[in-house]
């Protein structure tokens, strides 16, 4: 059974419509990139997953749920945890307190202190800087801290899918590299499927996996990574060649 | 209880307004609150006022003739308030009958005089209740606030003794302000005293800590404290400063009387206050005390306040008018009005001139609060009128 | 000149209050955007709920009987549950409207609220005992002061205290304050939106319990308008500490009691009716000084 | 480059259908012949004044304000001070200047001046307020509310402080209302496709963007702040006149929440929205007050008890505003019913930016 299944699933602001019946399925443990060019509908199908805008039309399974247009914080209590775009880390927060921002959802159950405490020891052995300052102020660190943090903070919640949006945005092409090693390092750790969302098709190439193109709210290509990178398909539909 | 007996007024009202309506029945028109918050100050007034009618009109009327009243309710608004005088006017009263307060009462009593009707405030203590605020058929049925201030001046100087004064007014109302003017006027004109500080506050101000403040740093407490305030900041005011320490003697306005707020203040003490009659039954005319059990046994309770009085008053002043004058014409009732010197009524002389339309000068009961008990210990009445140059400033 | 002691004291009791208001208002701003325009009107409801309903001018004592140990949680319990019942009946539904709409609102609720206890109770104030052993003058360092003056002040301090401990301490206060910060965030890593504001809305109604018992023991009255002009205030510290921040709101308060005495004080006889004129003019410089508040730059954000 | 003619044309229904409303209220008062309804018209006509002008402000620029009955407090003082006889002026009020007290003129005359007086003042507080946005412009106005109350509640010796100011030559005649009321539709359409109308509604659904396209915000708000605070401020004089009698009190809160309230159920961006919000709120508290007299239905009698008006209001602007969080009429216009398809599909983007897609889920 599939992980992540979408189908026909369309968004829209108003009269904006920002994703166009899209469908596709993810499985466990899968990596998948969407990319396409600003305003292609990336981002909407990310908060149409993470339950922040209700879809218009179609229907979102999580793990054998019906998630279509549930709270975010149900879709969270289901597996999915959601790195949006921009970082949002909570910036008068402790960095600690924002690992266990999410945690509390698994509050009550057994041994839950224990894990917590394993799942911190777990986040910090990844990402030592965070030991480091985990009493600082969030919103003090550096961007690509920052972007440990939410990374370490969606890690807290014991999720079964990650969606990342844009997480290279505005950082050093060094720290991108680090931040995808952790990617890669904490992927092959846990069961945990990623679903990252990308500019451009480069990072998706290096990485490895599966790759879609989007564009204009609809899904143009679908397939493994690098070869798609580069297919003469990839370039024309990423600026639109031969559409007009 | 209550509520039965209450309904039973308003089905002797009712009644009244159904009686054969004949044509050549007089029509007192109430333009008042009967709700939203000025119902609690219009309607224990009014009642008075319905107990002075029913009393005429069982005695055979006015000139022959029954009294019948329409009434309109303002919503204690004060737009609703002129559409309460047009609906009264239009339903042929000869008397309008406008709220408590000058500033509610207003809009329908200048309907009325612009349709040449007398109009009578049933407690407005402004001297615009009258012919400098509305025109020559307006009247008011209490006292002017200034007076109160006056008279408690005076009577603390000469029957307490007290020299110096403190002042501390609430700059909320003119009311308020008009009681402090009332004082300002008195003081000179008291060999000997001073006044040795003064203070605002805000009715609604939340603490009137720092004026307390200022009081206990004076380096001799006065002899007394002038309040002019009213309701509801008084009781908050009264209890900060006895809460404070401040024992000095409180001289106040009409507005705080009643015993309903006391037990706010446990054994207060040294508090006084000037009233036109007494609603604890020891009145000195046992007219008075009949006239508490009268209304009790109309309304369900006794008066709270010493407002109830003036809606008496009204109705009465106005009766005799009218029969003087054979007519319910306003010009003719006016004239007749403007004769009263000192004409006695149950709860003291009232004078009208065409210079003014409102009391500058009254007989004041002076209630004395002791341990927590009001009762009635003395009476005065200033030495002379205030003028109207300086209640008009 | 009166002593430097009792005019700290007078200021800071008098902030206390707007502070105590403020809080109401900036824990349910920060986590639903909604400026609580009925919070004047709970605590008036706190206060009146100590009595049986009548409009005879003679109040009939209800709940004002209890025992001190019971009458401080049941008001508070009070004003609790009724904010809770105002968000159940009317803010839940009222997530997805802009600020001005859910403004209006909560107006139309204080509006209903008041006239309620209008109709209950009439206009005219009832006198209520409250806490009597607080209506005496103690001795501290030389001055006579209101004891009242003193528990004002150390209740405000007490609350606020636990307010901290809760917000610093417990995972309740965690997810607040990062609700408060970003409600969508605190949402995507599962906490409960729901459960997260019915909290805000309790804790802001047992504020304003706390304010009743204070005002009500102070003036020794219930008045349908009791809470109106805190809440103005409380308003008005809430936007000029940085709205959000609950420190911030705090501050403003205690800075607006603080003017607000120091005007008292300072100003001539003829200008102190105009005291509370000074005070708001006083107030749009600091807004156009800090448009944002006193404390909401990014970095200097709160940290209660 | 937008043309002048064509916006008109687009846009006229909407002042010519709101003002025929007015007009049909108008002559069904008169034919009714009732002078109580007639007070009451008047007070309706006042209200859509106010609104109205809060309309030109605040549904043009998105900014909420709670001072703008500051400007009706102003109007209502200045066409006082000009219309009342010098001798009560005199007494009552000695600190105005002589000329001022020697002044007297007709209503007619004295309206347009105080409104002017009041834009005058909004001009000078919209030089310093505008620059503010969001919550703080919304406190800085109210503040500034507050500032004007406490001033003429203490200034006696010019305002009367909170003692009534009376003397004002009383207007019970209803054309003059309704001819300003349908003045300030038009004053409110003018302004809305004017071009600083245009520029400040743009500047309210793309702040980022106008400023990039080099729109002054602060400059298009000030315009908007001193012609509603004309409109304000004309009500307010109109008001002095249909009572006779004013107070500071009267033009404080109670006033304010009314009108934001009849302009928020009506729909704060729409000019119709304000217009409709008093009428069908008027009409709903007039219907409440007549049940609370009591009506006659068929014999039985059907009477709600004295103060249940004011909760029941309450609860219908609740539960309107909970079924239309953008008030009745969202940001749409009445317009002819032919162009409405047309005029919609204009409308519609702008509608986008009310939808709050990070708002929260039940």
């Amino acid at each position: 059974m599939s992980l992540l299944s979408l189908s026909n699933v369309t968004v829209r602001y108003g009269r904006l419509t920002a994703v166009r019946g899209v469908s596709f399925t993810m499985a466990e443990g899968e990596v998948l990139f969407v990319t396409g060019p600003n305003g292609a509908g990336k981002s909407s199908l990310l908060r149409a997953v993470a339950g922040v805008v209700a879809p218009a039309g179609g229907r979102i399974d999580l793990a054998d749920h019906d998630i279509t247009g549930r709270s975010p914080e149900t879709i969270a209590r289901l597996g999915l945890s959601m790195v949006p775009e921009g970082r949002e880390v909570f910036g008068s927060l402790s960095v600690e307190e924002n690992l266990l921002v999410g945690t509390g959802m698994h509050a009550g159950t057994r041994g839950w202190r224990a894990r917590c405490e394993t799942d911190l020891a777990a986040v910090y052995a990844t990402f030592p800087i965070l030991k480091d300052r985990r009493r600082s102020q969030a919103g003090l660190l550096s961007g690509g801290q920052q972007q440990m943090l939410v990374i370490g903070r969606a890690l807290m919640t014991n999720p079964r899918l990650m969606a990342i949006d844009e997480p290279s945005l505005g950082l050093a092409p060094n720290i991108i590299d680090q931040v995808y090693d952790r990617l890669t390092e904490l992927r092959r750790h846990r069961a945990l499927a990623l679903l990252i969302v990308e500019q451009s098709s480069t990072r998706a190439m290096m990485v490895g996996g599966r790759m879609m193109l989007m564009r204009g709210g609809e899904i143009l290509l679908d397939g493994d990574a690098r070869a798609l990178g580069q297919s003469e398909a990839m370039q024309s539909a990423y600026f639109g060649y031969g559409e007009h | 209880m209550r509520q039965i007996r209450t309904f039973g007024l308003a089905v002797a009202a009712a009644a009244l307004a159904t009686a054969p309506a004949l044509a050549d029945d007089i029509v007192v028109g109430f333009a008042t609150a009967a709700s939203g918050f000025m119902e609690a100050y219009d309607k224990p007034a009014q009642d008075a006022a319905m107990i002075r009618i029913q009393e005429i009109n069982e005695a055979g009327g006015l000139l022959g003739r029954q009294i019948r009243v329409v009434t309109a309710d303002t919503k204690s608004d004060r737009a609703e308030g002129a559409r309460a005088g047009l609906t009264v006017v239009d339903a042929g009263a000869d008397l309008v009958v406008v709220s408590c307060d000058y500033d509610f009462g207003s809009p329908a009593a200048l309907v009325a005089e612009s349709a040449g009707k007398v109009s009578i405030f049933l407690c407005a203590e402004s001297i615009k209740a009258g012919i400098q605020g509305v025109g020559p058929h307006s009247f008011s049925a209490s006292v002017l606030a200034a007076v109160q201030g006056a008279t408690m001046a005076e009577w603390a100087y000469h029957k307490r003794g007290a020299r110096t004064f403190y002042r501390l007014l609430d700059t909320w109302t003119e009311y308020n302000k008009g009681i402090c003017d009332g004082f300002d006027w008195m003081l000179p004109r008291l060999e000997g005293a001073t006044l040795i500080g003064s203070d605002t506050f805000v009715n609604d101000d939340v603490s009137i800590a720092a004026q307390i403040t200022r009081i206990k740093a004076l380096p001799q407490a006065p002899d007394a404290i002038m309040l002019c305030t009213m309701m509801p900041g008084a009781v908050s005011a009264i209890k900060q400063l006895r809460d404070a320490g401040i024992t000095a003697p409180i001289l106040n306005g009409s507005g705080v009387d009643g015993s309903y707020w006391l037990s706010a203040v446990p054994d207060l003490s040294n508090f006084f206050v000037p009233v036109q009659g007494s609603i604890y039954g020891d009145d000195p005319n046992p007219e008075v005390t009949a006239f508490n059990a009268k209304y009790r046994e109309m309304t369900g309770s006794d008066p709270s306040t010493q407002y109830v009085y003036p809606g008496y008053v009204m109705i009465d002043v106005w009766a005799r008018a009218v029969e003087r004058a054979g007519t319910t014409e306003a010009a003719a009732v006016v004239a007749e009005l403007e004769k009263m010197r000192d004409e006695p009524t149950l709860f003291g002389p009232r004078t009208f001139t065409s210079e003014l339309h409102h009391q500058n000068r009254a007989r004041y009961l002076i209630v004395e609060t002791d341990q927590g008990q009001p009762r009635v210990i003395d009476e005065w009445t200033i030495s002379e009128p205030i003028p109207v140059s300086a209640l008009l400033r | 000149m009166p002593g430097l002691l009792q005019i700290l004291l007078d200021a800071l009791s008098l902030g206390s209050l707007y502070a105590l208001g403020a809080l109401g208002i900036a824990l349910i701003f920060g986590v639903m955007r909604l400026v609580n325009f009925a919070h004047g009107d709970v605590i008036a409801f706190c206060i009146f709920a100590l009595l049986w309903p009548s409009v005879d001018v003679v109040p009939i004592v209800f709940a004002g009987q209890l025992p001190w140990f019971l009458l401080i949680p049941f008001v508070l319990a009070v004003g609790a549950g009724l904010s809770v019942l105002a968000e159940l009946a009317v803010f839940r539904r009222f997530r997805h409207a802009n600020p001005a709409t859910m403004m209006i609102a909560s107006f139309a609720l204080g509006f209903v609220i008041r006239y309620f206890l209008l109709m209950l109770f009439s206009s005219r104030p009832k006198s209520v005992q409250i806490l009597p052993g607080l209506s005496q003058p103690v001795e501290l360092l030389g001055a006579r002061i209101p004891l009242l003056q003193v528990v004002t002040i150390l209740v405000t301090i007490a609350v606020l205290l636990a307010l901290v401990a809760v917000l610093r301490r417990t995972r309740f206060g965690l997810e607040m304050r990062a609700a408060a910060e970003n409600f969508t965030m605190a949402r995507m890593l599962g906490v409960r939106a729901n459960r997260v504001i019915m909290g805000a809305f309790a804790m802001s109604g047992a504020l304003a319990g706390a304010i009743a018992l204070i005002l009500g023991s102070q003036t020794g009255t219930a008045d349908i308008m009791m809470g109106s002009s805190i809440m103005l205030m409380a308003f008005i510290a809430t936007v000029i500490g940085g709205l959000g921040s609950l420190f911030g709101a705090v501050l403003a308060g205690f800075l607006l009691g603080g003017v607000s005495v120091a005007m008292q004080f300072a100003l001539p006889l003829e200008a102190r009716p105009f005291r509370d004129a000074f005070v708001y003019g006083a107030v749009i410089l600091v807004l156009l000084w800090r448009p944002q508040g006193l404390l909401s730059g990014r970095a200097a954000k709160e940290r209660v | 480059m937008l043309r002048r003619g064509s916006v008109v044309r687009r846009t006229i229904a909407t002042p010519i259908i709101l003002s025929a409303l007015i007009l049909a209220l108008a002559i069904f008062t008169v034919w009714s012949g009732s002078r109580p309804f007639n007070q009451t018209v008047i007070d309706v006509l006042l209200r859509v004044m106010l609104v109205v002008g809060l309309y030109i402000f605040i549904g043009n620029s998105g900014v909420l304000s709670f001072g703008h009955i500051g400007f009706t407090c102003l109007g209502a003082y200045a066409a006082a001070w000009l219309t009342m006889p010098p001798m009560m002026k005199g007494m009552m009020l000695p600190g105005l200047p002589g000329w001022l007290i020697a002044t007297k003129l007709p209503y007619w005359v004295a309206a347009p001046i105080a409104a002017t007086f009041a834009a005058v003042f909004a001009w000078l507080f919209g030089l310093v307020l505008m620059r503010l946005s969001g919550i703080a412009a919304s406190i800085a106005t109210f503040a500034m509310l507050a500032m004007i109350n406490k001033i003429y509640s203490n200034w006696s010796s010019v305002t009367g402080a909170t003692s009534s100011v009376v003397g004002i030559p009383i207007v019970r005649d209803l054309w003059p209302y309704v001819i300003a009321a349908i003045l300030c539709i038009v004053i409110a359409w003018a302004h809305a496709i004017s071009r600083a109308g245009l520029k400040l509604r743009a500047a309210r659904d793309e702040p980022v963007a106008a400023q990039a396209s080099g729109i002054d915000i602060p400059r298009e708000r000030l315009v908007a702040f001193v012609v509603s605070g004309w409109v304000t401020g004309l009500a307010g004089a109109l008001f002095a006149h249909s009572l006779g009698v004013v107070t500071p009190d009267t033009f404080y809160l109670a006033m304010t929440f009314m009108a934001l309230s009849m302009l928020v159920v009506g729909g704060m961006s729409s000019l119709s929205g304000a217009v409709l919000g008093v009428l069908v709120l008027s009409l709903l508290i007039q219907l409440l007050r007549g049940l609370e007299r009591g009506v006659d239905m068929g014999g039985v009698a059907l009477k709600i008890p004295n103060g249940l008006q004011e909760i029941a209001l309450g609860v219908i602007m609740i539960a309107i505003l909970m079924f239309r969080p953008s008030g009745m009429m969202g940001n749409r216009e009445l317009v002819w019913p032919r162009a409405r398809r047309r005029r919609a599909a204009d409308a519609a983007p702008r509608s986008s930016t009310n939808t709050q897609p990070t708002g929260v889920h039940r």
